[in-house]
């Protein structure tokens, strides 16, 4: 087990190559839902969750139904089928066991069946983590973390982001700017600076 | 001509990327270069255009609790289909859109029109709006693509517009060049949007005082 | 903070009495709370000192003639503080004799607290500091909250006003009585006497003035803006911070300003009720920077003309201290209980036109006594987040003025915290009544 | 190579019947009730989940719209043919009313009234009455200053040079708002099909108001003597209008010798006399412009730039000898 | 119950159909896909090896396992009878920016590259893509004019720099006036992954068939150099 | 007295103080530093300030008058970001550089969020990360020898590949030397020469005065310093942003900047080198940009000073000034909006 391998995993889903700002993945409730902090907190724990989860449970499949029955070109379909069932189940249970918490975060499950950073980091794991020559053992581990972390990276930008949307708002950005537009070019902006993490050396 | 509206509202007035703010992450991802775009464009509008017309076809029989996971099942199933068809046809092509996609899948677009358009319609009529759906979706692709690959990389299909003294703006092909093109170009839509409800306003204005 | 002082002009300049006022407007709103009811009308006959308004509930006081003669007209008159309110109007005969109702008491030194707060109250005592809150209701804390110190406020830390001052060097012998019987009503033990340390010589003045033995010790301040807002003079004097919401006797604490202390005197010592009060009448275009003792009900503009007229332009004309003072647009307003000085100020001494984008330079928050955020509270107002102001501290604000007078983008903080406040009380109201309504449709 | 295909079709579908399964009892065993009307706004949304409305997805979108917290048309995706829908199951209680307009009761402009201090501050009429109250010497007048505007969420009030506002009629819907806001309490809410307006508030008497605002009510009885419906009262040195009784007829707005009150009709026809007059001149007497000229028993005749339309001389005339002619379209109050 | 099986059997019929459908797909394009990446494959193993025109016979040989990580290579004949190993070639991975880079390299007997080909990457394009860019003297008016020069058979500026290096030459410089492989401007990273995978492919080929140059002797490169065009003129 | 009096809200005196008078302020502070960089390298140094500075202006006139807002050019800070975003250029760049750099600072970087007081991130910076992303050689091969010094303001050792490096990337490339394994004894010992050599007294020194190769304002760090004093004096700045920053980068330096294990680093030459003065001073204190309330303007110096040490010292570039800076930017909201103080008289802070 490279433990410095591993961070460097970490660092790279949250800093360096962060899923949003980087590699375009999540944007439809990047731009949506960043409007106010408490949702983008919400929105951020979730993903975090099902990211994680998604990533474990693809693995699972992946590894011991589409492996060994060489079907693995349909890991689309049988990835987006666990995404969506998976939140689907979760947001059941927490709506059921705790309306708090799903006051505060279930509500943001249905929108992550169609968060493409979800399906992406599966995808990602695929090709980074399943097809190399990593040991299995070591492909799951690097798997489930990759998935924690790219969910922590997504909901960094995603809090940064609604803080910056919110003293917008108070602020006089041009007519046609508001809303969307100007989301988008602070998440220029914001990876203009995230370029500062590139080249980091770490592990 | 009500077919023709259907047709053209995807390309300018429910413009999927600029209106409707849906299918964003292929926008900006794919969008590089003009050939990404149309090949993006072209594959997603496929998907569009099938799922429309399967979900059509369907939605008398599919009840509605397992319609979500329906409705990705079917679509996932053409976006596999257009991966095999294009590494087996395509492979320069599906080299360049590479993890891409596969995430057409979750591309809001096909979904939102699935459920929105095509599952209450019949069709005809979903065939047409998955296709304009598709044209509107390309076009903001090539639109955004030509943008990037012009100003990051001084090309045009792949051919210099400039001639090789020109200084491409790297900016332009990394990812913040994406999302500032796409925030200024959503920002002009909304002008534009603006400048001709003004002016229909002033008219309907001038045909009252008549 | 440290805006300039500005009191050279009239600090050395004694009290004197204005001339005795032909014609006086005393508005029946004189204090916070609820206008006094009129118990005259129009041709009848008042003597200097008689009662000519009844007070109207807890947090209200009644109101005086002060001067003798015959009530022209119970009417609307424009009003120091912003728009037109009831007031009566007495035209004088002359007669400089006090009503029978007014008795000097020789026993002051028997008054048990119930009867000095009556006292207060029936001589319709306010807060003379400026805010004029009617005196008997701070007197008379609740049981719960027992008051263990008062605190003689003499800071007057506002620029330009000196009236404190003067009264400080002028009659300390009497202030100090009053304070007593402040302190007596009160019960509590411990007295302090705080002034700014740029008024050493009323300092000297008052220590002077306390009789051996007393419990009233006397405080120089530091100079710096606001130190007489309550809040911070009980912080100042005495390291107890006032609670978010709360008032000083939360903390055990009544604060008095020096002329309600030499009203408190001259109600029980001399059984007068506040007909006059010190006003400085100041600013660069004021030809005699002048200290009155003036009649409640003067017209300004009378004033004006006694001390010799004004011989600047004059943009803004503030009742008050230049920092938490009111704008006037006309000189014939009549002197109310809570006016402290008139300040002229010229065209080159005030900044007009749209302020500049906030830079957010942290100037308001370094100099913001609470300890708020005004910018952002600002920007809450402005996009009409009332709640997330009130959130962040709006109802907090003392509206000492620091923050806009350091605002280097000139922005109108306090107008906007005013605005907030007004709004975040009139969502309240609302709320309030579509609760009521509810209830009654149930 | 067939083996692909079974392996492929069995292992789909077996994921699918069993997650399937794991759904439909799941669904069955955490069942929570919800608002019915939420599930029927959720059928009528796309159910796509992409936030573009900025609300947790769907399910949160129409709870918000059933709360009253969105408006119908919130889901860009939807498009107007899902609002139309949820606009249609939401909006059952509106029921039919008689639509009302805001109307401003002050016309006193900068050039037409006193000003008596200069303001310096927030562009808000209420933050101008916390600081020292109305910026014009009539102290129930408009403010100019806005506020009604700045609350019209629907973009319905306009400010003129003159600090006057004029509330677009097309857009206005009755919502009330700037009545609640504006602090001098000058604005009303106005049947729509009432178009004469009284457009002062001052309580102020005659000369008083006068000299402060050349447009202002100066009591002076005229429109309530001359109002045929006798819709027109006084109060306390106003005039005020009974909307239930007026017919538009225009003649208070004609005789007000101080232009307080507006006549909002855009083209009133004109009575033309006929050749079946005789002279008896009853039209003359009731004319309350006094429009009509002619002597006994002659024929009369109309002076067309002194007749308002009212419509007085045809209602008396005994031999129908007048008509109303001209404003092709115009409709004589609601008859 | 029949509502709980009617959503389950809905479900499953559609993935079902789904699954059909899907696989009669991938019967008919998966061989193709395949076929065509073997070619592309054998193609570039020629291509690579054009310095020496007389190989025509590659042969497989088994992998080999140098310090933990596997290697394969495949070394050309002149001949199916011959045993004179006339050179290699063997594949590259290198992890780029957002894909993991694959280049076919053909080494001649002596041990000096003669020619590279990458035949996979997802790099950015304009940038990192540009590893596989043509450098073209045609301008988009040009073509549109009909004006274009021929220019098929064109290599990659970027591959071309790798023919006839060695060992030591591969490492990556970001001044034209240095020796090395001169980087692509704003994409170090793809840069160095092509010539960092090249140069590890070579020193374990090199170590494998026992030619001369070991992968000590080859430290003269910078490790890991920054990416981005960043660093103020680190290199030579 | 007035036919019509002033009436307003209270305060009705104010500090004669404005914004102009700031950013003015600002451009003063700054000119010991122009000064010297024409000192140092030539009047090219001021010819490029100049072009920053008249594109700046002219873009947000411009952009103003297509707004239909007031053009206010005159307010100064156009003015003051032109100038630091030529200070943050090499002196060699071609001269379109700094004007392409001004119009994407003041467009994008300012103007497209309203102008003066909006842009979340600053504007000089997001002209700097912007060029220097999109022509990486012309910004980071294009320097110039100091006059009276050398480019890298130390002696090199036989380090013959970092003939064109500043100081704080010949330290990055010795650094680099000692930590690979593969490299010779021989190398490794002229290495540790170089190193003991950028620590030495006359480095510091040469750091100090200005004598070594860098960015057009940076490299003077006694001229800066004088500017930032003036600003200090007048209460411009919030002197606890640079000195939080200032401080964590010399105590990170000193712990994990050494070649030879922790408590090895030298942070007199961290702190004195590359842009950290200019952009403690000048840069991590613009107004706009940083947190507003104390405890706020702490984290964000600490902040910069973790992220500029992290990215010099592992990170793909040798200096990290700027995007400490503008992640610092970025994360300033969310700062402000959990650093709340506490309200004078609040019992407890309720979360």
């Amino acid at each position: 087990m490279d433990y410095g391998q591993l961070f460097a995993v970490v660092i790279g889903a949250i800093f360096i190559s962060n899923f949003v700002l980087m590699r375009f993945l999540g944007l439809c409730p990047f731009v949506g839902v960043s409007k106010d902090s408490d949702s983008a907190l919400g929105m951020g724990m979730a993903v975090i969750f099902v990211m994680t989860m998604a990533s474990l449970v693809t693995w699972f499949v992946y590894n011991y139904v589409l492996v060994p029955l060489e079907i693995t070109y349909l890991r689309t379909i049988a990835f987006i089928l666990v995404i969506a069932t998976l939140v689907q189940f979760v947001e059941m249970v927490i709506e059921k066991t705790s309306p708090a918490l799903h006051k505060s975060l279930g509500i943001y499950l249905p929108l992550i069946t169609t968060n493409c950073a979800v399906l992406g980091v599966a995808v990602v794991n695929v090709n980074e983590f399943m097809v190399t020559e990593l040991p299995r053992n070591a492909s799951f581990i690097f798997t489930v973390v990759h998935g924690l972390a790219a969910g922590i990276g997504f909901t960094l930008a995603l809090i940064l982001m609604a803080a910056i949307r919110e003293r917008l708002d108070l602020g006089e950005v041009p007519e046609s700017m508001r809303g969307i537009p100007i989301t988008f070019i602070v998440a220029g902006l914001m990876a203009i600076a995230f370029m500062g993490f590139a080249g980091l050396k770490v592990g | 001509m009500k077919a023709m509206g259907e047709l053209v509202k995807g390309i300018y007035k429910e413009n999927p990327v600029f209106r409707l703010a849906l299918g964003l992450c292929p926008a900006l991802a794919v969008s590089t270069s003009v050939e990404n775009g149309l090949g993006m464009g072209a594959a997603a509008t496929f998907v569009l255009l099938g799922s429309n017309i399967v979900v059509s076809l369907l939605r008398k029989v599919i009840p509605s609790k397992v319609r979500i996971p329906c409705f990705i099942v079917v679509i996932a199933s053409f976006v596999t289909i257009v991966e095999l068809v294009m590494a087996a046809y395509l492979p320069e092509l599906a080299k360049s859109l590479g993890i891409f996609i596969p995430l057409i899948v979750v591309n809001c677009i096909i979904l939102g029109r699935a459920e929105a358009f095509a599952s209450k319609h019949g069709m005809g009529r979903a065939m047409l709006d998955g296709i304009g759906m598709g044209i509107g979706f390309t076009f903001a692709l090539v639109l955004i693509g030509g943008i990037r690959e012009v100003m990051g990389d001084g090309k045009l299909f792949g051919f210099m517009v400039f001639g090789p003294r020109f200084q491409p703006v790297l900016l332009m092909i990394l990812a913040p060049g994406a999302f500032i093109t796409m925030g200024l170009l959503m920002g002009y839509f909304n002008l534009l949007d603006e400048k001709l409800r003004k002016r229909a306003e002033a008219r309907k204005a001038g045909e009252g005082g008549r | 903070m440290h805006p300039p002082t500005s009191k050279e002009q009239s600090k050395d300049v004694g009290i004197t009495e204005a001339t005795l006022p032909e014609r006086v407007v005393i508005p029946l709103r004189q204090a916070l709370g609820a206008p006094a009811e009129p118990t005259v009308k129009v041709g009848d006959e008042v003597r200097l000192g008689q009662k000519i308004g009844e007070a109207n509930g807890f947090v209200s006081v009644p109101v005086h003639a002060s001067i003798a003669g015959k009530v022209a007209a119970v009417g609307r008159f424009p009003h120091p503080l912003g728009g037109e309110q009831e007031a009566i109007v007495i035209e004088g005969d002359g007669s400089e004799a006090w009503d029978d109702s007014v008795r000097p008491r020789d026993n002051v030194d028997a008054l048990t607290s119930d009867e000095i707060k009556s006292i207060v109250l029936e001589a319709g005592i306010v807060g003379l500091g400026g805010a004029a809150f009617p005196t008997h209701v701070k007197l008379s804390p609740p049981e719960s909250k027992p008051i263990d110190t008062a605190i003689l406020n003499g800071a007057e830390c506002e620029p330009w006003l000196t009236a404190d001052h003067r009264l400080m060097l002028e009659s300390p012998a009497e202030i100090l009585e009053g304070f007593s019987l402040i302190m007596r009503a009160l019960g509590c033990e411990r007295g302090i006497v705080g002034i700014e340390a740029n008024k050493l010589d009323a300092v000297e003045t008052v220590r002077k003035a306390l009789p051996g033995g007393s419990k009233i010790r006397v405080a120089a301040l530091q100079v710096k803006y606001p130190q007489g807002a309550e809040k911070q003079l009980i912080g100042a004097l005495l390291g107890r911070q006032v609670p978010c919401g709360g008032l000083p006797m939360d903390v055990g604490v009544v604060v008095q300003n020096v002329g309600t202390a030499l009203a408190v005197h001259d109600a029980c010592r001399l059984g007068r009720p506040l007909v006059r009060r010190v006003v400085t009448l100041t600013g660069n275009p004021m030809s005699r920077p002048t200290n009155f003792m003036v009649r409640i009900g003067t017209l300004v503009s009378s004033l004006v003309d006694e001390a010799g007229g004004l011989d600047g332009d004059v943009a803004k004309v503030v009742s008050g201290g230049p920092m938490m003072g009111m704008t006037q647009f006309t000189l014939d307003v009549p002197v109310i209980k809570g006016m402290s000085g008139i300040l002229f100020l010229g065209p080159d001494e005030i900044d007009v036109g749209e302020p500049d984008p906030c830079i957010r330079c942290g100037h308001c928050v370094h100099s913001c006594p609470m300890k708020l955020l005004p910018t952002t509270i600002e920007k809450y107002v402005m996009a009409g987040q009332i709640e997330s102001a009130v959130d962040a501290g709006l109802n907090d604000c003392i509206e000492c003025g620091s923050c806009s007078y350091v605002c280097p983008s000139r922005r109108r903080l306090i107008h906007y915290f005013k605005f907030g406040k007004y709004l975040a009380w009139e969502r309240k109201k609302a709320a309030r009544e579509k609760a009521e309504k509810e209830k009654k449709g149930q | 190579m067939q083996s692909v295909v079974a392996r492929s079709m069995i292992a789909l579908t077996s994921m699918a019947a069993i997650f399937g399964a794991i759904l439909a009892v799941a669904s069955r065993i955490f069942v929570v009730h919800r608002d019915p009307r939420v599930e029927q706004v959720l059928d009528l949304l796309p159910g796509a989940n992409c936030g573009a409305c900025g609300f947790p997805g769907c399910q949160g979108l129409a709870e918000a719209m059933v709360k009253g917290d969105a408006p119908p048309n919130a889901c860009p995706p939807g498009g107007a043919e899902a609002a139309a829908a949820i606009a249609d199951m939401l909006g059952g209680e509106a029921g039919e009313m008689v639509r009302k307009i805001a109307v401003v009761h002050c016309n006193g402009g900068l050039s037409n009234s006193v000003q008596r201090l200069e303001y310096e501050g927030i562009e808000d009429c209420r933050a101008a009455m916390l600081v020292g109250g109305s910026p014009k010497s009539c102290i129930f007048g408009c403010l100019g200053l806005g506020t009604c505007r700045l609350v019209c969420p629907f973009d319905a009030v306009e400010l003129d040079e003159e600090g006057l506002v004029h509330i677009d009629r097309v857009k206005c819907t009755g919502c009330g708002n700037c009545v609640e806001a504006c602090p001098v309490n000058i604005i009303d809410l106005v049947p729509e099909d009432v178009k004469v307006h009284i457009k002062c508030s001052s309580h102020d008497k005659g000369a008083a108001a006068k000299k402060v605002c050349e447009v202002a009510c100066i009591a002076c009885q005229l429109c309530v003597k001359k109002c045929p419906q006798g819709a027109i009262s006084m109060d306390d040195n106003l005039a005020v209008l009974d909307h239930s009784k007026c017919t538009n007829c225009g003649i208070c707005a004609a005789v007000c010798p101080t232009h307080t009150i507006v006549d909002g009709v855009k083209a009133r026809p004109k009575a033309v006399i006929g050749g079946g007059c005789d002279g008896i001149g009853k039209c003359k007497e009731v004319c309350p412009v006094k429009a009509i000229e002619g002597e006994p028993g002659e024929r009369h005749e109309i002076v067309r730039e002194k007749c308002i339309g009212c419509g007085l001389c045809m209602e008396a005339c005994p031999n129908k000898a007048i008509n109303m002619v001209g404003a092709l379209g115009h409709q004589r109050g609601r008859e | 119950m029949g509502n709980f099986l009617r959503l389950v059997g809905t479900l499953a019929a559609i993935a079902l159909v789904a699954s059909f459908g899907l696989s009669a797909v991938y019967n008919a394009t998966h061989e193709i896909a395949e076929e065509y990446k073997r070619q592309e494959e054998a193609q570039a193993r020629t291509e690579v090896l054009a310095c020496e025109p007389t190989a025509h016979f590659v042969e497989t040989l088994t992998d080999s396992v140098v310090s933990g990580k596997k290697f394969a290579y495949y070394a050309a004949y002149a001949s199916e009878e011959s045993d004179e190993v006339l050179g290699y070639t063997f594949k590259a991975y290198g992890k780029g920016y957002s894909s993991t880079i694959e280049t076919i390299v053909g080494v001649d007997a002596t041990g000096t590259i003669c020619a590279t080909e990458t035949i996979f990457q997802q790099e950015t394009p304009g940038l990192g893509a540009k590893v596989v860019e043509v450098a073209s003297k045609n301008t988009l008016w040009d073509v549109l004019a009909g004006r274009a020069e021929d220019e098929t058979g064109t290599e990659p500026w970027f591959e071309v720099q790798f023919d006839g290096g060695v060992l030591a030459d591969l490492h990556v410089v970001k001044s034209e006036s240095a020796d090395g492989i001169l980087a692509i401007t704003g994409a170090t990273i793809s840069s160095d992954a092509v010539t960092n995978s090249i140069r590890d492919g070579l020193a374990m080929l090199l170590s494998i068939v026992g030619i001369e140059g070991a992968p000590g002797e080859s430290s003269g490169a910078p490790a890991d150099p920054p990416p981005g065009g960043t660093g103020a003129g680190e290199d030579s | 007295m007035r036919e019509r009096l002033i009436v307003s809200a209270s305060p009705h005196i104010r500090e004669d103080v404005s914004v102009q008078k700031i950013m003015y302020g600002v451009v003063i502070a700054l000119v010991p530093a122009i000064v010297g960089s024409v000192y140092f390298y030539g009047y090219r140094a001021l010819y490029l300030t100049v072009l920053a500075v008249v594109a700046a202006l002219v873009t947000e006139a411009i952009i103003q008058k297509a707004r239909g807002v007031p053009v206010a050019i005159r307010d100064g800070s156009a003015l003051v970001t032109g100038i630091l975003l030529a200070f943050n250029l090499p002196p060699g760049v071609p001269w379109w550089i700094p004007v392409i750099g001004s119009i994407f600072a003041i467009a994008i970087g300012k103007q497209v969020f309203g102008g003066l007081g909006y842009n979340p991130l600053n504007p000089a910076l997001v002209g700097r990360a912007f060029l220097l992303a999109s022509w990486p050689v012309h910004m980071t091969t294009t320097w110039l020898p100091a006059r009276g010094g050398t480019l890298s303001g130390t002696a090199l050792h036989g380090i013959d590949a970092v003939t064109q490096a500043t100081p704080l990337a010949v330290l990055k490339k010795v650094s680099e030397i000692i930590a690979d394994p593969s490299s010779t004894t021989h190398q490794v010992v002229q290495a540790r020469e170089a190193l003991a050599d950028l620590g030495s007294a006359d480095t510091i020194v040469n750091l100090f005065i200005g004598r070594v190769g860098g960015c057009i304002g940076e490299t003077s760090v006694l001229l800066l310093l004088v500017g930032a004093v003036y600003l200090m004096y007048r209460h411009w700045i919030d002197v606890r942003i640079p000195a939080s920053y200032l401080l964590t980068v010399a105590v990170l330096a000193w712990v994990f900047g050494g070649p030879s294990g922790f408590f090895t680093g030298n942070a007199l030459f961290h702190v004195l080198s590359g842009g950290l003065i200019l952009g403690a001073f000048f840069m991590a204190t613009d107004m706009v940009t940083s947190p507003v309330t104390p405890r706020g303007v702490i984290i964000f110096g600490v902040g910069c000073g973790v992220l500029t040490t992290i990215i010099r010292l592992i990170g793909g570039y040798p200096e990290g000034v700027s995007y400490s800076i503008l992640l610092m930017n970025v994360a300033t909201p969310l700062i402000d909006r959990h650093t709340r103080p506490k309200k004078f008289g609040e019992v407890k802070s309720s979360g």
